[in-house]
Order: C-alpha cells, then structure tokens, then sequence
C-alpha cells in the first residue's frame, strides 16, 4: 500500500492503494473528476523528495504527495 | 535556520536576536527582507499552510549554496492567520561581501515565492480562500495530469 | 529620511523604529541592508568623514526617484570611528511591491558606495588612513586638473 | 573672491582666490604640486552642486568643493 496526500488547499483526506509506480497512482487519480484540476498544477514528492516522472518505482510503506500552487511571504 | 511560527512574526525581536547571532561572525552584510500583509482586496489578513518537511529540504539546499559562498541564511514563517499591517515572512542573508548579499536575498526571495511549499489564503469574512491568482505551480506540475507534459 | 550619528550605529533600535514607523503605511516589503566592519587587515576599526550638503542632496534626489515607484527610502550612517564588528551604515527601502524593492535596495547601495561624498580611513595603530584602494571616484572626476580629460 | 574647500583626506585648510570660472579655479590649483593628484581623481562641486565641466561661471562669494575618491558604508 501507498499512502496519497493532498496537500494545502486541495482539501482531501489522504487515501491508500496499491500502486507499483506513480503512472498507477496517475491512472487512478484521474478518474476522480474532482482531482482533475489539481492534478494538471500540482507537483508530486515521493517521501518528500519532489520528482520529475512518472517512472519512479513505489514500494510498500511510501509515501505520495500533491503540492498545488504555491505562494508563501 | 529556519523559523516557523503561528500567527504573526515579532519582526523587530527577530531582526534583533539574527543581527546579534551573528555580530561576531564577521559579516559585512546582513540584508533581511521583510514580508508584511498588505490591507487590499477587502482582506481582514492572510493564512498559510506549510508542508514542513519539504520546505525544510529546499531551505537545507539553499543553506549549502550560500555556504558555498561563504553566506549564511535564516527566515522565518508563520502558520495560520496573520492581519493585515502585520508580518507573516522575513528572509535574511549574511555575507562577507556586499555583492553576494545583495544578489542572494534576490534569488532567494524569489526562489522561495516560487518553489517553496506553503500555501496563502485570503482571509474574507472569516473564511479562508485559496489564493490561486496569486499562487504558482512548482516546476514540474502536472505529470500525474497524463496525456501531453 | 537620512540619519547621521557619531560612531557606531544602534542597529537593533534604528530596523525596530524604522518598522514601527512604517507599519501601518501599508508597505508589502522592507529590506533593511547592514554594513559591519569587518575585521581585516590588521585594522581596528573604520572612520569616515562626511560632507553633509552633498550627500543630502544626493539622497533627497534618491528618495524623490523612489517616491514615483510608491516606496521610500531610510538611512543611517556613522561619522568618526566604527570599531571592527560594530556597524556603520544602514539603508532600507519600503515599497508595496517586492520586485520593486530588491531592485531598488540593490540599485541604492551601490550607487551610495559610488557617489555618496563619504570618505573612508583604516584605523591602524590609532591613526586614521586613507582607505584609498577600495575609494571610487566619483562620475566626473579629473574635470580641474586639466589636459585631455 | 571664490572659496575652495578641501574634503576628506585631500587635508588641506580651505583656501580664497580671485576667478571668474572654474577654469580660473583649475588653472591656479594646478600650480600645487602636492594637489596635482587630487586634481585627477576628484570631482567638484560649486554651491553644493555637483558640476561636469569647467565653464561654470562664479561669483563673489561662491564655494568650490574638491570630493576625492568616495567609499561610504
């Protein structure tokens, strides 16, 4: 099992699933049409480390995360 | 060093405390830059989520480049509400030399409005809204969109 | 506003005053910039002269620029001697805007550094010696001394 | 009869002359050999006012300043 985060506004409680890479999270994820939006401007962290594609490998226990647009100061 | 608080930022403590840090470390800049919540829109303040433990990486990294460059970083944030007139971010670099000051509180002001994982809302009647007009997506957003990146 | 003081500057106080001054002037970004004097070359400390009428002017000119960009501009400076870590210069701008000013911040410093009529020694062994190698003339120079200029 | 006032390092007491111009001004100050480098890297100002050429006209009473090379902060 993964663990999926939604981070600052998105406003959505964290979730689990299988997922062997972040393309099944993608797969999954889009089928929620409330997530669509987010998922076209969020970046995406494995154990809170950001990546840049999709074929970092996931194993049990990690940890997704959806950053939104940020804007600190 | 990174701070982070909830609600507003004591500005003058904090300017104080970081100059006397660092009064005998020999450098000849100090540049704060200081963030306060400006009385527009109709706003009552604004409110911040943080995601610590990235926000503590980006600023780990930034930390090494300046010590690269033999500069020294700190700020400071704060959590939740913070009113209008009051200061919710200071960021500040020390420096043997005036030029390297100078260009690195640029960069990291600037780096730090576009990287750093903290979310802004309006604070409007007592709810919260999301900033999106005023928010930016971290490069590379949207790989988890499909289709064309 | 320009702020002259016989030695070194009370730092903490004047980014504390300055803050309050400025806190319900509805400014989004201050950025304060500190000069320390470092302890190099043997020196004890740093002393400077300065010519007020000029250097008035000089920053009346700035604080006018400043104004049509909607930001302001405080400074403080020592006259006389400034022992090693103590500081000697202070200059801060408030705008609504960021951008505005850490270009203005970054753009006022070096133009001070390279016309302000403020003349700067080494104190070494008690004597004050002309800091000539790291002095700029200022534009224009070499108009009196005649030949090709 | 013009003032010229020495600042900073230059140290030397202000002196009082006859001139019409700076031209006059320059032409009687480069008879002073221990001003001869001064007069290089200096700029002038008379009333205060920074000036770029040596056409400025002066009058009874005017102040000619010499600035050496400046390095505040």
């Amino acid at each position: 099992m993964v663990r999926i985060e939604f981070l600052g506004p998105i406003q959505k409680p964290a979730i689990e699933m299988e997922a062997a890479s972040l393309a099944e999270v993608a797969k999954t994820l889009q089928q929620d049409p409330e997530l669509k939006p987010w998922l076209d401007n969020s970046a995406v962290a494995v154990n809170d480390t950001l990546v840049s594609g999709l074929e970092t490998p996931l194993k049990d226990g990690d940890k997704v995360s959806l950053l939104p647009p940020v804007c600190g100061g | 060093m990174l701070e982070l608080y909830d609600g507003a930022l004591d500005v003058p403590a904090l300017l104080k405390r970081w100059y006397e840090e660092e009064a005998q470390s020999n450098y000849g800049a100090y540049i704060p830059f200081v963030g306060t919540v400006r009385d527009e829109n109709g706003i009552d303040g604004l409110s911040f989520d943080i995601y610590e433990p990235i926000l503590i990486r980006w600023f780990d990294d930034w930390q090494a480049s300046a010590s690269e460059r033999e500069a020294k970083l700190k700020m400071a944030h704060s959590r939740g509400d913070v009113l209008t007139h009051e200061s919710s971010y200071i960021a500040a670099v020390f420096s043997p030399k005036r030029r390297v000051a100078l260009e690195m509180i640029d960069a990291f002001v600037e780096d730090f409005k576009a990287s750093a994982p903290i979310w802004k809302y309006d604070l409007i009647d007592g709810k919260r809204v999301y900033a999106d007009d005023r928010s930016t997506a971290i490069s590379g957003s949207g790989i988890l969109a499909g289709g064309a990146q």
